[in-house]
């Protein structure tokens, strides 16, 4: 190991005696990263980063940009152990884990298996603070996981059968935290802490139980209690409620450079909640080291002249790592029957996706820069396959008004709009969050395409909730929002969200609530496919090797691809990614994408560093 | 005429004891109130040339389809955020009729935008009465003859284009058929519920006044909000947008009264109080006679500059509304729908253009404001 | 004596209109009274108002000069440039209006408006210049000054505004009074009170004075120099003894002419027969509530009190009195526009033997015919057209609202009621405010007699116009009450008017009636000392017999100190008594 | 006396109209389907999270949710003892924040009194620019200064919002350094006051400030105007042009007072107005008001935090109408509101 320097940013502390030396705070066998081997530069500690948040809970954000987990995604998407100093997995059903000795939370305790059993026996399983029993990841077919703890570096988590999506998980963006910074819980805890003094503290934190209070207390994802310990790069350092939070450094993060600087090299962050129209201006005016929340591609333009007119920043232009820029789902569940059945038929909505001119929206919108297709694995994903994405995605008003006059939709209004089985004129209402303006302009490129085919579209913007809720109640005909989260699955990533599981895919939310409510709420799924997808998953989850993986994988995307179950547009669309120039390490290419990726969180920003990080201080 | 000593002065012009009352101009005295009204109004220049121009803008609206070079929602993929073009009269010296330059697009990738490049050398004449895209002639008879289109294969943009390529001249001249409508429907119904009540509080005072007042105190405490929110979730999908604007104009017409009706009923408990209006009560005039005769006119400066304040809420309400998703969106065009569009720093500092609707809602809103300015003088008596 | 005011060729018109006022002249000296006397609309407002340039937006001063002797140099009004205008108004010229009801601001106290011009040119500090107010309220007859200084103008009498205004314009002592008939709201004591107090200044600090007058009387008591109009000229000009010694002019001669006075009257009159009514007030008192800002106690005012008066179908009943007497309130009570306190009632006979209708208590139906047949004349015309309403609409309203004709048949009868009063009807397309005083009051009849009204309630209607068109007016009256049978309920301040015209007098004071006969009784036998003192006070258009103003300017005095038997203590009064032929006096007997 | 006794009047008038409005303001509240529990309810069963809905449903018992409505309101007003006695908005207890998760008292705390700042200096601006302009433009009408200052006016008038806070934002911050943005420095939030806050505040505030302003000094100004107009030629005027007044002292005491007859009858609805006005505003202009609050709370129908800014918007306008119904009496001596003839 290199020799360690002292954290500047803490020396004067650790001069006081406040703070053990560097030696002490980090692990016997800190994770070292070799920047030159990563193409990447060595750097120096200081500087604050200045970046906006959009909404007041973006603060969590700084758990996922920070993106120390247990097992992470590096920046080729393969999984290798972080926090942990290494993972041991047998038959995928047995997790061994290995903690880093002398690794230390964030207000110097130890760093134990305590931690994981605080969470899987104080936490998962109490019932006052998890009335509903241990969280659904640890049952596998049915079964709950158990968890053993040999000694104080070694947690092992098992289960009976394969579990193939136990480390993809702890890898998320937003993971389940499977530890708990005991020592700081315990006192919210009322098996550890008398009722006196937990009265006091949930009279004083405004509360109604202890188990409130402890919830409250216990934000690991939320990042907004200043005073629980954590791993992550930077610690929050501001009381909530105020639109400017303060992250500083961590003094017992677990990682140096191979020079045997500590990492991160940024002291602080910073990160301001700012209304989003606002925030091209903002950034435009110099005000942010790294943004990209809050940026669309149609502000690249003012960015670039902004950069043009001397502003301290340059504007990358990363790849959105979202399946679809912008897709249209039709409501398999929409509560009215006639429309429901035309919907369902897959004829119906491969002439909606013949129907749409994908070139000439891209050329409009993104001027020719993304890829024009359905929804499907990006061409970086190893299950990317080309047929997928031109699966009738070429623009054919004659295939399409051919499809539509086989399903028999063959009358017309005076003006020309195809009529419903049921005589009403097919008025194919789309909704929106109302948020994107590209969006609305490519609807309206699409309005006219259609009405080649007989269809008009009403396009009705709404706000993103009351979107949500309407397509969660079957209320909205069709919607718009981007396609699948994750767009670079590999075989190991669980395919679950192809499946009916999950409302959020706003094709079928009653089948994805049937689903989530175990048959309590929505309804089964109807037809083979979605049927097919189900039991594709299923087996997915339960095959052991890689090759039956990806064959279910490149399957279950063909039958997304045939059925188009949402009319993906295009793809990969520029994300604009301003960096101040004095930062260093940010890569020029990068996928923008919150699952996998954690958005900045892959890219690590704990490397990046100031150039001259005093200037930047003082400026 | 003599002056006599001591400033005596004794006018010698013959004097003839007849009372004066000649013979009466008799086409005078017929002339009906609004004859006399106009005389005075014609004397106002500004006004009436406002007064023109708004009646002219009106006549446009049925047929904008044939005087706009494009319908609105014609994209030319080939020109986006092309600039406005000039036309032109004269090349290298000699008259070949108005004409454009050709332009052509190409993508700037160095600083993402569209860059165009004029062809100076070659002049394309434009084309008069040629045929377009189909749209109807006041609403009803279709058409495709234009008064002017681009030249084959050249764009004409007068005031350029939009993000899709949309002509903004076009869109502004069929934007002004929503714009300059259906607001108008809101603020006749505001007038309308203000004047009545207000009126009718002001001047029976008492009983009247206290239930109307607390009437109007509830309706303006009850949020505006959340009833956006219930509307925007509960109109039915497939109204149009202008459906939907229509109502909401309504609503906000009958939300908007109370403003107006208080101002009304401040000035008529005040006027009430006057002698002529106790004359005229002590004639028996009735009511709404004493309201409309006696109280309204001398509140109409007031009354006419209040409308002519809220056509500018008229034409933009609906930005507001928007950002709810009540406004009127496309395909709908409006000149709320296109500074909509160009509600982004890029608008402002690059495609400057995209902003150009502001110049007609400016231009509109103060020929109203003249208009008014001139009706309220030619009923202002101390004018005339 | 170098002049101190001289208007030399001054003309005047409006827009592209033949002039109004055309080459008018004239010069006042410090210390020295110059009378404009003239036809109603001959243009000696507009005169005055040029002297100090607040002519309305559309007048233009075509031509002449007006020339004022400054502190040290004369100036010219018409070129002074604003600023140096602004030292002058007010301070060293001011004027009164000759419609103060309009010309105060109804939304301040008297007393601040009249202060202000304390404040503005004197400099003088609140107090002082309350001091200095209050002192001239007085002195213009207000018995309550620190009332007056805290009412609105609205709940003023005719003639209280109009001594405001008079207070206004004289509080400050300036060099150049112009007073637009000043004294036309008043009644005749009060009248001799304020012309004394100008006199006085006048003697005290040299002040100048422009008086408009109509009252020939009036010329003749006050003026050195008289100048007289007609049809915007000049016909005559000299000084007083002269002009109204030896008018050569045909126009002076013929309005001297038509001048009335109290007759002399040989015996009294037999009692007017009460049987025959056609309106009849029992009883009626109004108290008014003051407004009082803020906290302070509510006041009230007894306008008047236990007031009966009955008007006997077909004749005149007059009502004269102090000014502030409770006069106009009766009249207002008397046609429903004022409730009067409980206990009184006002009843109204349609026709001889009806069935009384009380007019407060009126059905709707019983309320639009009642409406159609009496009528008032208000007091102030100004205020009772609308500003907004061309004279033509104004005219034909109360036949648009009773339904009565057709469109053109109301307007022929709008013109007919115009030419009636000696206006021109082409003048229907113009505004209220684009007539003289007089031209307003004669409009005010006009309108009242177009709904050929039964009863008539006039407040005085005539106190605006000359004599000539007085005397044209009252024949109106007189011939429509021998043709229709037209009542009249007549207020005025004008004796010889009311000599001329009632068939019955009542005089009030002090918000009661204090004596009450047919003219000639009252003018033979005056027996109150009220009644004494006013018909002492009427001025004679004789500039050989002067009336002593500061003895009649007493009037009858403080009601304390009347003879015993008229005396009125600690606010009880007595009775009126009958003391034969239709006389009646309150008095104790 | 009789202004004294109309005040009181008026207040319980007041209280009486409070009353009912906070009874519309609840079902108007509750008037979509649903509340922000039961929906997190659905939601969480839907999503198969048991754990949360127990603790949903804790919660609504806690605040009585699970009540009929009428009691619902009663509890929340404070006239009826909820689970925990009597703590409703009369015992000053404002609720829970269910989407904030904290006291309603905490929230909106701040964001109150930077509403009636901001709003404040949003009408001190009106009047501070309305007032002389539009005395001016009518003293000087039909002359350059008229037309210039209606064209100014119309000019921000027919700006959106948005667009012109952009624009100002952008070159204010290009030319000026102004702020984007916000109302003070983040760096001074929840900081006590302090000269350099105030400083920061005062910076922040110029451009909501004017984007809130314009519309309302434009109307102002032109209705002030209009109003004028129709008193220049009155004869008080001359009156006290007569006097010697100076054209500026003359303009203010006399004809303005007559024309602001209409303006002090909305004179109290001014703030609220702006208060509501303002919430698209200070949403898309990033401003710490209670607007923000407002609309999320209005979306996520949290009701308790929704209910509380709403009864505190109805709150200002009926203490402002009240205060201008005495104003009107104090202008303008003639009014009465008894009714006709009485
Ligand atoms: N604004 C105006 N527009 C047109 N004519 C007007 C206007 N004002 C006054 N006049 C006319 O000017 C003439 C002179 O008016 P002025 O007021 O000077 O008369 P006056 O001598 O004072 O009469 P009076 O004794 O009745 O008051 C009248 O005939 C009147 O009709
Ligand atoms: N609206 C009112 N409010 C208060 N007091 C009033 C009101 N109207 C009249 N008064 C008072 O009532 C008394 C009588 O007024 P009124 O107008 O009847 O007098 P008048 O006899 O007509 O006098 P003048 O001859 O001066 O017109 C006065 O003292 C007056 O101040
Ligand atoms: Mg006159
Ligand atoms: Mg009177």
């Amino acid at each position: 190991a290199p020799p360690l320097q002292e954290t500047i940013f803490w020396a004067a502390e650790v001069n006081e005696g406040n703070l053990p030396p560097i030696t002490e705070r980090l692990p016997d066998a800190p994770l070292i990263v070799d920047l030159e081997a990563k193409g990447r530069s060595y750097g120096t500690q200081g500087g604050t980063l200045r970046t906006f948040g959009t909404r007041s809970k973006d603060v969590r954000l700084m758990s996922a940009y920070g993106y120390a987990r247990l097992v992470g995604y590096t920046s080729d998407y393969t999984l290798s152990p972080d926090i942990l100093r290494d993972v041991e997995v047998t038959e995928n059903r047995k997790f061994t884990l290995h903690l880093r000795p002398g690794h230390r939370w964030s207000d110097g305790a130890a760093f134990t298996s305590e931690d994981f059993r605080y969470w899987w026996e104080n936490v998962a399983q109490d019932p006052d603070i998890t009335p509903s029993g241990p969280p659904d990841f640890m049952f596998v077919d049915g079964v709950l996981g158990t968890v053993n703890f040999p000694d104080p570096h070694t947690v092992i988590f098992e289960w009976p059968t394969a579990n193939p999506n136990f480390l993809p998980l702890l890898a998320q963006a937003s993971p389940p935290f499977i530890y708990r910074p005991s020592h700081y819980l315990k006192q919210f805890h009322q098996k550890f802490t008398g009722p006196g003094a937990l009265h006091a503290a949930i009279t004083k934190a405004r509360v109604k139980s202890w188990a409130a209070l402890h919830n409250k207390r216990d934000s690991m994802s939320k990042f907004d209690n200043p005073e629980q310990p954590t791993l992550q790069p930077w610690i929050n350092a501001t009381t909530t409620g105020t639109s400017r939070q303060l992250f500083v450094r961590n003094p017992y993060y677990h990682r140096i450079d191979a020079r045997g600087v500590q990492l991160p090299y940024i002291d602080v962050v910073e990160m301001t909640i700012a209304t989003g129209g606002l925030i091209a201006a903002k950034v435009n005016a110099g005000e942010a080291d790294l943004q990209a929340r809050g940026l669309d591609f149609p502000d690249i333009s003012i960015l670039k002249k902004g950069e043009a007119d001397g502003g301290n920043y340059r504007t990358l232009l990363w790849e959105n790592g979202a399946a679809s820029q912008i897709a249209i789902y039709p409501n398999l569940n929409f509560a009215d029957p006639v429309w429901q059945e035309v919907m369902r038929d897959v004829r119906f909505r491969r002439a909606l996706s013949h129907g749409v001119d994908r070139h000439m929206i891209n050329r409009a919108l993104y001027f020719g820069l993304a890829q024009e297709g359905g929804m499907t694995a990006l061409p970086q994903s190893p299950l990317y396959d080309p047929q997928n994405a031109s699966a009738y995605a070429n623009y054919s008003p004659a295939k399409a008004n051919a499809l539509l006059d086989e399903i028999g939709l063959t009358e017309r209004t005076q003006a020309g709009i195809r009529k419903l089985p049921d005589g009403r004129p097919m008025e194919f209402v789309v909704e929106t969050a109302g948020e994107r303006q590209e969006v609305e302009n490519a609807l309206a490129i699409i309005t006219d395409t259609w009405r080649e085919l007989g269809i008009k579209l009403v396009m009705r913007p709404l706000d993103r909730d009351i979107l949500r809720n309407r397509v969660y109640a079957g209320l909205s005909m069709a919607s718009v929002w981007f396609g699948w989260d994750n767009g670079l699955p590999t075989s190991q990533t669980s395919p679950m969200y192809l499946a009916p599981t999950n409302q959020e895919f706003f094709a079928w939310p009653m089948w994805g609530q049937y689903y989530q409510s175990k048959g309590e709420l929505g309804e089964q799924p109807q037809g083979p496919a979605p049927n097919e997808l189900l039991a594709m998953a299923d087996r997915w989850n339960h095959a052991t090797d890689a090759e039956t993986r990806t064959t279910l994988w490149r399957e279950m995307l063909k039958i997304h691809a045939q059925e188009v179950y949402a009319i993906g547009i295009l793809s990969e669309a520029p994300q604009p990614v301003v960096v101040s120039k004095g930062l260093r390490n940010v890569p020029e290419q990068g996928l923008w994408a919150y699952d996998p990726g954690a958005h900045f969180g892959v890219h690590r920003i704990d490397e990046f560093y100031f150039e001259e990080p005093f200037q930047q201080v003082v400026q | 005429m003599s002056t006599q000593p001591t400033n005596r002065f004794v006018d010698t012009t013959p004097w003839v004891d007849t009372p004066d009352i000649s013979v009466p101009e008799r086409s005078d005295m017929d002339a009906p109130a609004w004859r006399l009204m106009w005389r005075s109004f014609r004397r106002h220049k500004l006004a009436l040339i406002c007064g023109i121009f708004l009646l002219i803008s009106y006549l446009i609206l049925p047929i904008a389809g044939f005087i706009a070079p494009y319908t609105p929602n014609e994209r030319s993929a080939d020109y986006l955020y092309a600039p406005p073009q000039s036309i032109n009269l004269w090349h290298e010296g000699a008259f070949i009729g108005p004409y454009v330059y050709p332009i052509t697009a190409e993508a700037d990738l160095e600083n993402y935008r569209w860059t165009y490049t004029t062809d100076e050398t070659t002049p394309l004449p434009l084309r008069f009465f040629c045929e377009g895209e189909d749209y109807k002639l006041f609403g009803l008879i279709p058409s495709d003859t234009h008064l002017f289109c681009a030249p084959e294969d050249a764009s004409l943009f007068l005031w350029g284009s939009d993000r899709l390529g949309r002509d903004v001249f076009s869109r502004i001249l069929y934007g002004a058929q929503l714009s300059l409508t259906v607001g108008l429907i809101g603020i006749t119904v505001s007038f309308a519920l203000g004047i009545t009540f207000g009126a009718m509080a002001g001047y029976f005072g008492g009983r009247i006044d206290w239930f109307l007042n607390r009437v109007i105190e509830i309706l303006r405490s009850l949020p505006e909000l959340p009833l956006w929110l219930a509307l925007s979730a509960a109109v039915p999908s497939n109204w149009g947008p202008v459906a939907v604007f229509f109502v909401i104009s309504i609503i906000l017409g009958i939300l908007d009264w109370p403003g107006l009706a208080r101002s009304v009923r401040a000035k008529f408990l005040s006027l009430r109080e006057e002698e002529y209006v106790k004359a005229a009560e002590m004639m028996g005039a009735k009511p709404g006679r004493v309201i409309r005769r006696h109280l309204l006119p001398n509140f109409m400066s007031h009354l006419i500059a209040s409308a002519t304040l809220s056509i500018p809420a008229m034409i933009l309400g609906e930005t507001a509304l928007s950002y709810l998703g009540l406004g009127l969106r496309a395909p709908a065009v409006s000149w709320g729908v296109m500074l909509n569009d160009a509600q982004n720093l890029a608008s402002i500092e690059i495609y400057w253009w995209t902003a150009i609707p502001m110049l007609p809602i400016i231009v509109v809103v103060l020929a109203f404001n003249f208009l008014g300015d001139g009706l309220r003088a030619s009923l202002d008596p101390y004018k005339n | 004596m170098t002049s101190l005011l001289k208007v030399d060729g001054l003309t005047i018109g409006f827009g592209n209109a033949d002039p109004v006022v055309r080459d008018v002249s004239f010069s006042v000296a410090p210390g020295e009274t110059l009378a404009l006397v003239g036809e109603s609309g001959s243009g000696k407002t507009l005169t005055c108002r040029s002297i100090l340039r607040i002519l309305p937006d559309v007048a233009r001063i075509r031509s002449g000069r007006i020339i004022f002797a400054g502190d040290d140099a004369p100036v010219d009004m018409l070129s002074l440039s604003e600023p140096a205008m602004r030292q002058i108004r007010g301070n060293r010229i001011s004027m009164i209006f000759q419609e103060p009801m309009r010309s105060l601001s109804p939304l301040h106290r008297l007393g601040n408006q009249v202060a202000e011009v304390l404040r503005l040119h004197r400099s003088m500090g609140r107090a002082e210049a309350k001091r200095t107010v209050l002192e001239k309220f007085e002195r213009v007859g207000f018995t309550e000054p620190e009332r007056v200084w805290r009412s609105y103008p609205f709940e003023m009498s005719g003639g209280m505004r109009q001594r405001a205004m008079i207070a206004m314009a004289m509080v400050a002592k300036p060099d150049l009074l112009i007073a637009d008939e000043p004294t036309t709201a008043l009644d005749v004591t009060t009248q001799a009170q304020v012309l004394g107090l100008i006199k006085t200044l006048q003697s005290e600090t040299g002040m100048a004075v422009v008086l408009v007058t109509h009252d020939l009387g009036v010329v003749a008591n006050m003026a050195q120099q008289v100048v007289v109009m007609n049809g915007g000229r000049v016909m005559e000009s000299g000084t007083a003894a002269e002009v109204l010694g030896s008018p050569e002019h045909g126009y002076t001669r013929k309005l001297f002419a038509a001048a009335t006075m109290i007759p002399e009257v040989a015996a009294p009159a037999r009692a007017v027969a009460h049987d025959d009514l056609i309106m009849n007030l029992r009883n009626v008192s109004k108290t008014f509530a003051l407004r009082t800002g803020g906290w302070r106690k509510q006041t009230t005012v007894t306008a008047c009190k236990d007031v009966n008066l009955q008007v006997v179908r077909g004749k005149t009943l007059a009502v004269v009195g102090e000014s502030g007497s409770g006069k106009t309130t009766c009249a207002r009570m008397a046609l429903g526009a004022e409730t009067p306190d409980p206990g009184g009632e006002v009843l109204f006979y349609r026709e001889p033997g009806a069935l009384p209708m009380p007019v407060h208590d009126m059905s709707v139906s019983q309320r639009t015919a009642f409406q159609r047949q009496a009528q008032m004349v208000f007091q102030d015309p100004y205020s009772s057209l609308s500003p907004r309403m061309r004279i033509g609409a104004a005219l034909t309203e109360p036949l648009e609202i009773h339904g009565i004709g057709s469109r053109a048949d109301r307007r022929d009868k709008a013109a007919e009621m115009l030419e009636l009063v000696g206006l021109n009807p082409d003048m229907m397309t113009r505004y209220p405010h684009a007539f003289s005083g007089g031209q307003r009051q004669r409009l005010s009849i006009a309108r009242a007699l177009t709904l050929d009204p039964k009863l008539l309630i006039c407040d005085e209607p005539t106190s605006a116009l000359d004599v000539s068109v007085q005397e044209q007016i009252l024949t109106l009256l007189e011939d429509i009450r021998e043709r229709a049978a037209l009542s009249y309920l007549f207020i005025s301040h004008d004796l010889a008017v009311v000599a001329r015209i009632a068939d019955e007098v009542v005089v009030m004071r002090a918000g009661v009636i204090v004596e009450q006969a047919p003219p000639e009784t009252l003018f033979y036998d005056p027996r109150h000392p009220y009644t004494k003192a006013l018909i002492a006070a009427q001025p004679e258009p004789d500039i050989s017999r002067p009336i002593d103003l500061e003895l009649v300017a007493k009037g009858a005095g403080a009601p304390s100190t009347w003879p015993e038997m008229f005396r009125i203590e600690g606010g009880i009064a007595p009775a009126l008594q009958d003391v034969g032929a239709g006389h009646k006096v309150r008095c104790h007997v | 006396m009789m202004f004294l006794r109309y005040a009181v009047y008026r207040f319980f008038t007041m209280l009486l109209t409070l009353l009912v409005v906070s009874v519309l303001i609840f079902v108007i509240i509750n008037l979509p389907p649903g509340d922000y529990l039961s929906n997190q309810i659905a939601e969480l069963r839907a999503t198969g999270q048991a754990e949360g809905v127990a603790k949903a449903e804790f919660l609504r018992a806690e605040y009585a949710l699970d009540r009929p409505l009428w009691e619902q309101y009663l509890i929340w007003v404070g006239f009826a003892p909820g689970p925990q006695g009597f703590s409703g908005l009369i015992q000053g207890d404002f609720g829970w924040s269910f989407e904030f998760d904290r006291p309603v008292g905490e929230i909106v705390g701040d964001a109150l009194w930077l509403t009636v700042l901001v709003n404040l200096a949003a009408v001190l601006f009106v009047y501070a620019v309305a007032l002389p302009l539009g005395v001016i433009a009518a003293a000087k009408s039909e002359t350059w200064a008229d037309y210039t200052a209606g064209f100014v006016g119309y000019l921000g008038l027919a700006t959106p919002n948005f667009l012109l806070a952009l624009i100002l934002f952008y070159y204010g911050h290009k030319y000026f350094d102004l702020p984007i943005g916000g109302l003070m420095d983040p760096a001074f939030e929840g900081a006590p006051m302090s000269w350099p806050k105030v400083k920061s505040i005062l910076v922040h505030m110029i451009v909501p400030t004017f984007v809130i302003g314009t519309s309302g000094a434009a109307a102002m100004m032109q209705r002030l105007r209009a109003n004028m107009l129709d008193e220049l030629s009155k004869p008080y005027v001359e009156t006290a042009k007569a006097k010697g007044m100076a054209p500026a002292r003359l303009l203010a005491k006399y004809p303005l007072r007559m024309a602001f007859n209409p303006f002090v009858a909305d004179i109290g609805n001014l703030l609220p107005a702006m208060v509501s006005g303002s919430v698209l505003v200070s949403v898309v202009l990033g401003l710490q008001t209670i607007g923000p609050y407002l609309l999320t709370a209005l979306k996520s129908q949290d009701q308790f935090l929704a209910g509380f800014v709403l009864m505190f918007v109805a709150l200002l306008t009926l203490i402002g109408t009240m205060i201008s119904d005495m104003l009107l009496v104090l202008l303008d001596p003639r009014i009465r509101y008894g009714g006709r003839g009485a």
